[in-house]
């Protein structure tokens, strides 16, 4: 129990990447589209994120220096200024889903309109923004997103062919009724979900939130270790209830409702509460998330105080950006946008951002005035390259395959 | 990457030009409602994909209706996926009234679809309205709502099968 | 003056041949060390090797500009590897020290005149070695 | 046990000082050093060309956007900190002053006072037990 509270901050990173409100769904269109013949990506993604997660972690831990600050420093103004105004776009877009997510959360189990639920769910979020400390937070929105394994529970109660399932994973190929360009524009979407660059963001400010030091670095492999793989095999199961229930019925996901009827089929009523509370967790946690790192890389750009360790009135224009965030996230709901596709968007951002937001932070895992003994290995090293490689080539493949494919549809 | 600051200004500037051309034109792409198509091939490709939308929904409506009279979902949970699904056929149903069909073959598969999904639309508010009397509502079966699930159910294998006839007239499989 | 008068200027010789940018500016810093014993009980054996920054209170005192870098190719460098002996993760390493060849330091004694963007070197200026001690 | 000396340290502006962060002398975050200020060794002028020069102040804020957008900020307009008042460097730069003594401070102070400290709650501490 200590261990996994321990990893909380991992879990709760790895949360708003893999199963927050845009992805949720993403991974049921998956499952009820392609079966399971791109969970080879997730497992890309869980190793690439935990990867970079650890370097930037091990960065803050050992220098105290957030990724924001160590991308202003190596960077530039210009340059970290371009990934501070993507990074930016993307927090705010996928912020305005996961507000919009609770709502939708919310919707299911009281059937009152989302929109009235909107501002609730945005209270509530700066409620906890501002008053409560910041281990309280990832633990009980950490466990609580946790019930979203309710999804793997109902994947096993579904009794699927295993045979069949595993052949998908191990043996990738794109289904017939969908052409390869949608297929490719599914593993960019999933990839750059898995690596998005808010998850380092809030991974390594959290580190200094909890005031992590260079005796704390084991600490650090638990939780991404157990954080990220974790979102990654939350995913799946996801995808693969889709892939067993949905898809042989002939449906198309679209809406938060079809993903949560193969666990009922399942487990029944016990089970779907669970992972509704597990939905609503996880939206709630991807929202604190998504806020808290607009205003990290705001402050770390500029400079200004930032912290959710100090008092507000210490960090005055940090905790401005999240109620500003807020608002404009709320505002952007009222026009009856809807919230999934809102996150769509954000792949477009993840071009500029994701090779703005890795290179500097591979960097600086190397540079001895920051780590001292505690730089880079050659392994880490040599993977890292690989997987700057894979970031740019994605990041580039982005948004053409986007306008191709009409964002998948 | 950003590494040659010489004409950096200029480069800083156009990355973030760059960044907000990108999100323009990602406003611009139409999400994914069909749009109306002109030649005859993608008319009849615009009708199929919407009649495949219009069966998801029908199909998530069959499965929503059976986990309810399973006892496997409260009421809050099949309103909602039914409501969803009233969206979904909104949409379908859209793209089939602003479609102009470039000849009589389109025109046809157009009309046939058409008429597959309003049967879809009544059968989904029919499910609606019983779902809502199952849970407690005011409504009986003078209000002209189905009593039973069987009664339901074999109306939506209805629907069902007519919007496969007119799926596999536009040519799919 | 500040340093970005000076920063990305192109670099002119005395004759006004086209020398390159000026990519960075040297400083030379007065720094006061005053070293305190540690404590025995460390929590970590390993970590007495290192130098841990609560040993010592240091205090910076002046900071005299030395010269100007000059790189013949971009007006710019990054990402800290320039002039330092770090080797790795190699493939970037090593293409921004292939961009950066050539690069010289200037005394600043040696320059002549600056002005909107343009630095022109004095006759008889020197090229020095741009490595970071 | 003390050990007292004296030596000087080469560092290259753009590589260790430009874009670092400034902390207050509690360790609080002020600002990022977006420029430096030369001077003259008796610090009342700007340098001329080739004779001696030293730093100045670190500025800060509006100086950000000059060098993004290009142009000089008129020298009234600076946010400065005196480079007296910077006692350590290393990937941060340390000051031995608190932020709310310096000029460069006021819009944080601004907000704090304006807003963030006027909502119920803005001087709770988070890490308090309650």
């Amino acid at each position: 129990m200590k261990r996994i509270l321990g990893a909380a901050l991992g879990i709760l990173t790895a949360i708003g990447g893999f199963v927050d409100i845009g992805d949720l769904v993403t991974n049921a269109v998956v499952g009820s589209r392609f079966g399971l013949s791109l969970v080879w990506v997730v497992l890309l993604g869980v190793v690439g994120i935990c990867l970079f997660a650890n370097m930037s972690g091990r960065v803050a831990a050992v220098s105290g220096r957030a990724t924001f600050e160590v991308i202003r420093e190596r960077l530039g103004p210009r340059a970290a200024g371009a990934n501070l105004v993507a990074s930016f776009a993307i927090n705010l877009l996928t912020l305005t889903a996961e507000v919009g997510g609770i709502a939708l959360a919310l919707h299911l189990v009281s059937s009152v309109e989302p929109r009235l639920w909107i501002p609730v769910a945005a209270l509530a979020v700066w409620l906890v923004l501002w008053r409560t400390k910041f281990q309280i937070m990832e633990n009980v929105a950490g466990l609580l997103g946790l019930l979203l394994i309710g999804f793997a529970v109902a994947l096993f109660l579904l009794g699927p062919d295993w045979g069949e399932l595993v052949r998908q994973v191990t043996q990738p190929s794109v289904p017939q009724s969908e052409s390869p360009a949608v297929y490719w524009f599914y593993a960019i979407a999933l990839f750059g979900a898995a690596m998005t660059p808010y998850e380092v963001f809030f991974f390594s400010s959290g580190a200094v939130e909890e005031g992590w030091k260079a005796k704390d670095l084991a600490q650090n492999r638990v939780n991404v270790l157990v954080g990220f793989p974790l979102g990654g095999l939350l995913s799946v199961a996801i995808a693969a209830t889709a892939a067993v229930v949905l898809l042989p019925a002939g449906i198309e996901v679209s809406s938060l409702s079809q993903i949560v009827l193969p666990v009922a089929a399942a487990g029944g009523t016990l089970l779907l509460a669970a992972v509704i509370i597990g939905i609503f967790a996880a939206t709630f946690g991807a929202a604190l998330e998504t806020s808290l790192s607009s205003g990290y890389t705001l402050a770390q750009f500029f400079g200004w105080s930032w912290g959710k360790f100090r008092r507000p009135a210490r960090a005055a224009r940090f905790h401005l950006t999240l109620i500003v965030s807020l608002v404009v996230a709320v505002a952007v709901l009222m026009t009856s946008v809807d919230p999934i596709a809102v996150t769509e968007m954000s792949v477009v951002f993840s071009a500029v951002a994701l090779p703005l937001t890795y290179v500097p932070i591979l960097v600086v895992a190397n540079d001895p005035e920051y780590m001292g003994r505690h730089v880079n290995g050659r392994v880490m090293n040599a993977l890292g390259g690989v997987y700057l490689v894979v970031i740019v080539v994605a990041a580039l493949a982005a948004i053409p395959l986007m306008i191709a494919t009409g964002a998948g549809s | 990457m950003h590494l040659v600051m010489s004409q950096a200004a200029e480069r800083g500037a156009r990355v973030i030009a760059g960044a907000a051309l990108a999100l323009a034109g990602l406003v611009a792409v139409p999400s994914c409602t069909v749009p109306s198509r002109q030649e005859p091939g993608q008319a009849t490709a615009a009708v199929r994909d919407a009649v495949a939308q219009a069966t998801s929904a029908v199909e998530t409506t069959r499965l929503t209706l059976r986990l309810f009279d399973d006892d496997r979902i409260p009421s809050t949970v099949a309103d909602t996926a039914l409501l969803d699904q009233l969206r979904v056929l909104d949409e379908a149903s859209t793209a089939l009234t602003t479609l102009v069909p470039p000849d009589d073959a389109s025109a046809a598969h157009r009309a046939a679809s058409a008429d597959a999904v309003d049967g879809a639309v009544t059968s989904v508010v029919d499910a609606r309205a019983w779902v809502a009397r199952e849970a407690g509502g005011n409504l009986s079966a003078d209000g002209g709502v189905p009593t039973s699930y069987d009664e339901l159910a074999s109306d939506l294998t209805d629907v069902a099968d007519g919007l496969g006839q007119a799926y596999a007239e536009a040519g799919g499989q | 003056m500040i340093l970005s008068d000076i920063l990305d200027a192109q670099v002119l010789g005395p004759d006004g041949a086209r020398l390159g940018f000026v990519v960075d500016v040297r400083f030379e810093i007065e720094i006061e060390v005053e070293e305190r014993a540690v404590a025995a009980s460390e929590d970590e054996p390993e970590e007495k090797q290192e130098e841990k920054p609560g040993e010592k209170s240091e205090d910076v005192g002046q900071a005299t500009l030395v010269g100007l870098l000059v790189s013949p190719r971009t007006g710019g460098s990054f990402l800290g590897y320039e002039r330092s002996d770090v080797r790795s993760p190699w493939p970037i390493a090593h293409w921004v020290r292939w961009r950066h060849r050539g690069t010289f330091l200037v005394p600043w004694e040696d320059v002549a005149d600056v002005r909107d963007g343009t630095v022109r070197l004095a006759a008889g200026y020197r090229r020095q070695d741009p490595g970071l001690p | 046990m003390t050990r007292a000396g004296r030596s000087t340290r080469i560092v290259d502006a753009r590589l260790h000082l430009l874009s670092r962060q400034v902390l207050d002398d509690h360790g609080e975050p002020v600002a990022v050093v977006d420029d430096l200020e030369l001077v003259a060794p008796d610090a009342s002028q700007s340098p001329a060309p080739g004779s001696p020069a030293r730093i100045g102040a670190v500025l800060c804020g509006p100086s950000l956007v000059t060098r993004l957008f290009g142009g000089r900020p008129p020298a009234s307009r600076r946010a400065r900190i005196e480079w007296d008042d910077v006692e350590r460097l290393g990937t941060t730069l340390e000051l031995r002053v608190r932020a709310d003594s310096l000029d460069v401070g006021w819009a944080e102070r601004w907000v704090r006072d304006r807003m963030i400290g006027r909502i119920p709650g803005g001087q709770h501490d988070p890490e308090a037990s309650s």
